[in-house]
């Protein structure tokens, strides 16, 4: 951080600057030139908050994905399948046990040894040949999805949190001062704001497991050198097991929580798989910091678009992203 | 001999090969190349040698542009080419061969050479099949004679032996109309026969192409040099004829000592 | 073993010259929907609408044996066009029974007017062009489309709930612009307003409304919302979820079955909605109840109830069949006959009765309903009027009908 | 492998396989006895998916760039067609001669394959797969939005091809012949000149990008060139498609169908231009019959299962499978005659792509 600070002294005062300006947007009343320039403050704070939790959402989804690659090289294509099949496994056992949370950690569980099945019975069988890898990954997702749609049709699934979950909080945010002088407070969706709270966990948690544990350390020298973790003896296949339990396990996670912030149906995995694909591409390949980033560019752009611009505002995730890979094709944060 | 009374003659003649001055390469923490400063003539021959890790292929690297340098300028025959591709560097006159063989493991013996002329020509991107008559062609054609492997010309690489593999490594790199290449380790996991072969081959090459040979093969080394550079930790520790290096105290105990074993 | 055989000979068929005849005088009728891509369920009870139709006529019509072959599309009129078309030139079929959606419709129609001597019914798609603007004089839709299914609801928005300004959210493809056209256009004239800023229109497929909900405007009565599945359920359940407390004006699509259905939280909040449509769940008709009845004896794993895919695809299956009954079969001299029994068909349907006009195009009763809670708590629409025999040009001639000019985001203008 | 034939340049009448004979009479004869249907939707229609499959084989065989986007590419062509020459939706059809607008619409096609190349090969292998994916996307639902350019959800239809020499083209006879020469054109190009400099150049890079540097190529012009050519092949595609289709709209340019293009080219096989052509046929005719055989719903089951099936245990797809079955016949035949040399006598004049690695 200090020496960011010290070696892009311009960009750090910006990057303040900008900081500053958002959180007296945030916070201020606003001013009526603000009001006819940029529409109700109602409106805007309540897209920035969408947009960072919706990052967080993306976050949660493509960590696990950019952990896989990062590590294996490995492409997984079916990593949207695995979103969507943590969220109806997720569903099942929510509405069997009438226990969100549960589901949730039933959906972590199996979809994580969905992915240890892939690793061991594919993915070993092929090392060294990504392409073929994407290849199979591309099989499994259309048959997986084809199999999913067999099982729980078109129907479209929601799940039922506790109820404390549910519903708008206030908060501590004025939106407007009425003429009676009573302040009108912003309202938003709790469980919106336990999304960004779990991807932060989530986060944070990945940040110290790769840091701080031995086993998180000799992944990340995996991830810089793959040959330097198999030459301190290192079970690299234990190792790659973890990995994609982890990274599976964090997309059927990702599933419940997606879903009972949206909701579950056909597509989603496709829709949570691109998303992944361009947080990463945008953030950088393998690299956690710059998930977190890009889930949050990429989260901010596509609410900010649907707002401001509807009819173009999905298209503006990819100029980001085209953008990105002209600037600096190995993404805000990729090392290679 | 390095130093400010060689920067100042750089600008003028054109008489050197290669210019290199004061070139630096990290890898993060690592400094792989330190402040190198090294000038090759048109025409000479220069054995470069040094333990593993003294920073040898680093410098091919350097030269040929596979790797950015960090720091530091490059000049091929006059020619500041640091910021350029290296594609671009091969177009001016400079060749090399890789330690492990690098291929195209999909064609046959001649269609590699074949490319490896047509590389530095016009015609790259033409998309008729060359004729037999056709300038790179026969060049090729000559070139594998020359290395005797025309008797196994339409066989695909993958079919090769290890020591046709490095034989062909030769061929891609005089290709062309070469006039500096750079041989890395090219002896190495050669029976004796083929070593002779190849030390024959290196000096029955014209006397306007120069080279730079890496080699650990001290016999080897000396015998196709004029001049000998010995690197350590990245720098350049010791630059002189075979003869002083052969004689050196210092390299005697550094690198003979406990080097000694590759030769 | 049968199905593999006839595998073999159409895989062999590189050899075969003729579509294969089959025995002596049966009709091929095709049907088509889709069976296959996210719109899989929908397509199977359109499915059982035709079969429902043909077992009530025990697959005879006209003295002749109705011989049935199936379709399936992706939803893209591509690939509706290329199933159609292998239903026509390959398996030789003389009538054909859909598509299921809109675009589909136009696709079909185009191809229709290839070939003269084959009559299209309409399965359930239900875009305004595909008999409004230029016509195929062999395709025949007796079941009605987006703009008549709103009938009724603009005027009830203003005169019974007394909304004058309404914000409209709808997803940007065509389907929602004829309802939205279908709504506003009665509801403007009587005096409402609906500022072209106040209509947001979203990306098909949309999953995230929160952001649109917050940029919903404050000053209007009321929310015309015209989406349909996953994305309704999902826009009720956040607009509830971010404290929303204005009034909904739903689609056709927006608070049916599939949506006050879906697997998850009950939505109280639209008890009271207005929408209208084709068919009415709760309609104490024993037309209906008796359609309801056969549905649900045929189809013990269908929906609890027929949506109006089944509901459509009955409708135009029935047409189909009575008028074969009219003319005896005979479908010869490129089924002039047929098609002129069809034109003057009119009918008895558990929705009332039905005709179709110069355009072919059906003339039918909609249906006004309002979102109640029912006796066991579950969400159900309750007919509040029928709008007796809504033609396609809303009461208007035809030729000020086409002055409205085609649906769009900004028809009418409303201002 | 006799390197004369490699480079010589020409193909003597002698040296065309008896199978490439009966392959051509088959394909100009097709028409004396199948039907229209069989003609158009099946015949045409396979070469059609075929020859937007070469494109995607051209790049990824012999380029090792996997590229999703040619479908796309296609489309475009297609979208091009409707808005410059004439549709019947009242929006843009701009009414060019219909010369014009292929030109135009191919070559627009392959600039937009070459920026879509050019964004790609800055960065190498799986990062090709997902930008690509993502350019395909990203075309998809800007299609869909835009209606003052592209007519939004709806598209276009009635884009047609023209009445020439008293022909209309669009009838099954016509349209088949036409679509088999681009077809064949575009194969024997490809066929060609993966033997020229230019091909062989290509596959070189495949196999090791850094020693082509090393050789004085300049690796990311010769792909950004590949993306050209495969776009002005995947162009005419696109032209061909939507005179087919009659239409083009979103749904044309889908993320299923740009896979499906992807399992066309790779269950055919990636190592010869015929591959994407068998592949074709396969799937064509599947999506046809396979309601004949088995529920429709199931149907990408069984092309995901195809597809898994010939990526796990033949690489190389239909055309690996033939190769694997001649050689072991050609195997049994040599043992019997004593002949040690198996291997030597390849095909008639396939060049070196169809040994195995």
């Amino acid at each position: 951080m200090r020496n960011f600070v010290e070696r892009h002294t311009f960009w750090a005062i910006v990057l303040l600057l900008v900081a500053v300006i958002f959180l007296w947007m945030i916070f201020a009343v606003w001013p009526d030139w603000l009001v006819d320039a940029l529409g109700r403050k109602k409106t805007f704070v309540n897209t920035l908050l969408n947009g960072v939790t919706l990052g967080g959402l993306y976050f949660l989804v493509a960590s696990g994905f950019t952990l896989i690659f990062g590590l294996m090289r490995n492409v997984n294509l079916a990593h949207g399948s695995m979103y969507l099949l943590g969220a109806y496994i997720g569903y099942e056992v929510a509405d069997l046990t009438g226990n969100w949370f549960l589901g949730l950690a039933a959906a972590f569980i199996s979809v994580a040894i969905s992915g240890v099945l892939l690793q061991v019975l594919i993915f070993r069988r092929m090392a060294n040949d990504d392409l073929r890898q994407t290849l199979v990954t591309i099989g499994i997702s259309i048959i997986a999805a084809d199999a999913m749609l067999a099982i729980w049709t078109g129907t479209t699934y929601q799940f039922s949190p506790p109820d404390w979950l549910f519903g708008a909080a206030n908060l501590p945010i004025i939106s407007v001062i009425k003429s009676s002088g009573a302040a009108v407070y912003i309202k938003y969706p709790v469980f919106r704001l336990v999304v960004l709270v779990i991807a932060v966990a989530v986060g944070i948690s990945l940040w110290i497991f790769l840091n701080r544990t031995r086993i998180g350390m000799m992944i990340r020298a995996g991830v810089n050198d793959r040959e330097m973790l198999a030459a301190t003896g290192v079970n690299v296949q234990l190792v790659f097991v973890l990995v994609f339990a982890i990274g599976a396990g964090l997309a059927g996670f990702a599933g419940v929580i997606g879903g009972t912030a949206l909701s579950v149906a056909p597509g989603e995995d496709i829709r949570y798989l691109l998303a992944s694909l361009v947080v990463v591409i945008v953030g950088g390949l393998g690299s956690i910091t710059g998930a977190a980033i890009g889930a949050l560019i990429i989260g901010l752009a596509e609410q900010f678009g649907l707002a401001y611009f509807p009819t173009y505002g999905v298209v503006l995730t990819f100029l980001i992203m085209v953008v990105v890979l002209a600037v600096r094709p190995q993404g805000l944060m990729g090392g290679r | 001999m390095p130093g400010t009374d060689a920067l100042s003659r750089l600008q003028s003649t054109g008489q050197y090969a290669l210019e290199l001055e004061a070139v630096s390469r990290h890898f993060g923490a690592l400094v792989a190349l330190a402040d190198v400063n090294m000038t090759v003539k048109a025409g000479e021959r220069r054995a470069v040698l040094g333990s593993n890790g003294a920073g040898k292929t680093t410098l091919f690297n350097a030269i040929t542009g596979d790797f950015p340098t960090t720091t530091g300028r490059v000049r091929l025959f006059g020619e500041d080419v640091t910021d350029l591709p290296s594609h671009e560097r091969i177009r001016r006159g400079l060749r090399r061969t890789y330690q492990i063989s690098l291929l195209f493991n999909g064609l046959t013996v001649l269609e590699n050479t074949f490319l490896a002329c047509r590389g530095v020509t016009r015609g790259r991107f033409s998309l008729r099949r060359p004729k037999r008559d056709d300038g790179s062609m026969e060049l090729a054609q000559s070139l594998l004679e020359a290395v005797h492997l025309d008797d196994v010309k339409d066989k695909q690489v993958a079919e090769l032996s290890y020591g046709q593999q490095r034989q062909l490594e030769i061929a891609l790199a005089l290709s062309g109309a070469p006039r500096l290449i750079l041989f890395d380790e090219p002896a190495a996991g050669l029976s004796p026969t083929e070593r002779t072969l190849l030390v024959e081959i290196l000096q029955s090459l014209p006397s306007h192409i120069g080279y730079i040979i890496i080699e650990h093969d001290m016999d080897v080394a000396l015998k196709v040099s004029q001049r000998v550079t010995m690197m350590h930790n990245g720098r350049i520790f010791k630059d002189g004829t075979p003869e002083e290096i052969e004689n050196d105290g210092e390299v005697q105990e550094l690198y003979l000592g406990h080097g000694g074993g590759h030769g | 073993m049968g199905k593999l055989k006839h595998l073999m000979a159409a895989t062999l068929a590189l050899s075969i010259t003729v579509p294969a005849v089959s025995a002596a005088d049966d009709i091929k009728m095709g049907a088509l929907a889709t069976l296959e891509g996210a719109f899989t369920v929908l397509g199977e009870d359109g499915m059982r609408g035709v079969k429902l139709a043909l077992q009530e006529f025990d697959y005879m019509a006209g003295g002749k044996k109705i011989e049935l072959i199936t379709g399936s599309s992706d939803a893209s009129p591509d690939s509706a066009v290329r199933a159609v078309r292998k239903l026509v030139e390959q398996d030789g079929v003389q009538l054909v029974i859909g598509p299921l959606s809109g675009s589909e419709g136009l696709a079909v129609k185009d191809y229709a007017k290839t070939q003269p001597n084959v009559t299209f019914l309409n399965g359930s798609s239900a875009a305004q062009d595909t008999t409004l603007r230029s016509p195929a004089e062999n395709f025949f839709r007796f079941s009605t489309e987006g703009a008549q299914w709103m009938a009724g609801l603009g005027e009830y928005a203003y005169n019974e709930k007394g909304y004058r300004n309404v914000a409209v959210l709808a997803e940007d493809y065509s389907f929602p612009y004829t309802q939205v056209f279908g709504f506003l256009e009665p509801f403007c004239r009587l005096g409402g307003k609906s500022a072209i800023d106040s209509r947001f229109w979203v990306p098909i497929g949309n999953k995230d409304y929160s952001s649109v909900i917050a940029a919903l405007p404050d000053d209007v009565d009321a929310i015309f919302v015209a989406l349909g599945g996953a994305d309704a359920v999902n826009f009720l359940t956040q607009y509830e979820q971010s404290g929303g407390d204005l009034p909904l004006i739903g689609g056709s699509i927006t608070v049916d079955q599939s949506v006050l259905g879906s697997k998850g939280k009950a939505r109280s909040f639209v008890v009271g909605t207005p929408s209208a449509g084709p068919v009415s769940d709760t309609w104490d008709d024993p037309r209906w109840k008796e359609f309801v009845a056969a549905y649900q004896k045929a189809f013990p794993d269908g929906f609890p109830s027929p949506s109006l895919f089944a509901h459509a695809y009955y409708i135009n299956t029935k047409a189909a069949l009575l008028a074969l009954n009219e003319v005896n079969g005979d479908l010869s001299d490129g089924e002039k006959k047929f098609r002129a029994a069809l034109s003057k068909l009119s009918f008895e349907t558990p929705t009332g009765m039905v005709s179709v006009d110069e355009r072919r195009n059906a003339v039918a009763d909609i249906f006004l309903t309002e979102v109640i809670e029912g006796p066991d708590g579950n969400l159900l629409n309750k007919t509040i009027k029928v709008i007796p025999q809504v033609n396609q040009t809303l009461g208007v001639s035809y030729e000020k009908f086409l002055e409205y000019g085609q649906v769009g985001r900004e028809n009418p203008s409303c201002s | 492998m006799d390197s004369r034939r490699l480079f010589s340049g020409s193909i003597s009448f002698k040296d065309i396989h008896p199978a490439v004979l009966i392959a051509a009479v088959f394909l100009l004869a097709y028409p004396s006895f199948a039907t229209d249907f069989f003609i158009f939707q099946i015949g045409a229609y396979s070469l059609i998916l075929g020859t937007i499959a070469l494109s995607l084989m051209m790049l990824a065989g012999y380029g090792g760039m996997v590229s999703l986007a040619q479908l796309t590419v296609a489309g475009f062509a297609a979208y091009l067609m409707a808005i410059l020459g004439e549709n019947s939706m009242d929006v843009m059809g701009l009414g060019w001669p219909w010369w014009l607008t292929v030109i135009v619409s191919v070559l627009g096609a392959a600039l937009f394959s070459t920026f879509i190349g050019a964004v790609s090969v800055r960065t190498e292998g799986i990062y090709t797969i997902m930008i690509t994916l993502a350019v395909a996307v990203a075309f998809f639902y800007f299609v869909r939005q835009n209606y003052v350019l592209f007519n939004g959800f709806t598209g276009f239809a009635g884009v047609e091809p023209p009445t020439l020499f008293g022909i209309y083209w669009r009838d099954p006879v016509p349209f088949y012949y036409l679509s088999l020469t681009v077809a064949i054109g575009f194969f024997a190009a490809v066929y060609y000149c993966a033997q020229s400099t230019y091909g062989l150049g290509l596959q070189a890079i495949r196999d090791n990008p850094r020693r082509m540097r090393a050789l004085g190529f300049n690796v990311t012009l010769h792909r950004i060139v590949a993306y050209f050519f495969a776009g002005i092949i995947a162009g005419f595609g696109g032209v061909l498609l939507v005179w087919f289709n009659g239409r083009v709209s979103p749904g044309t340019v889908g993320v299923d169908v740009a896979i499906d293009i992807l399992v066309i080219a790779v269950v055919g096989g990636m190592r010869h231009p015929i591959g994407p052509f068998l592949g074709a046929i396969a799937f064509v005719l599947l999506e046809n019959f396979a309601i004949d055989l088995i529920d429709r719903e199931r149907f990408n089951m069984v092309i995901g299962t195809a597809f898994l099936l010939v990526v796990l245990f033949s690489p190389d797809g239909l055309l690996g499978l033939w190769n694997r079955f001649r050689d072991r016949l050609r195997f049994r035949g040599n043992a019997l005659l004593g002949d040690e040399r198996v291997n030597k006598d390849g095909p008639a004049s396939t060049g070196s792509l169809e040994k195995t690695e």
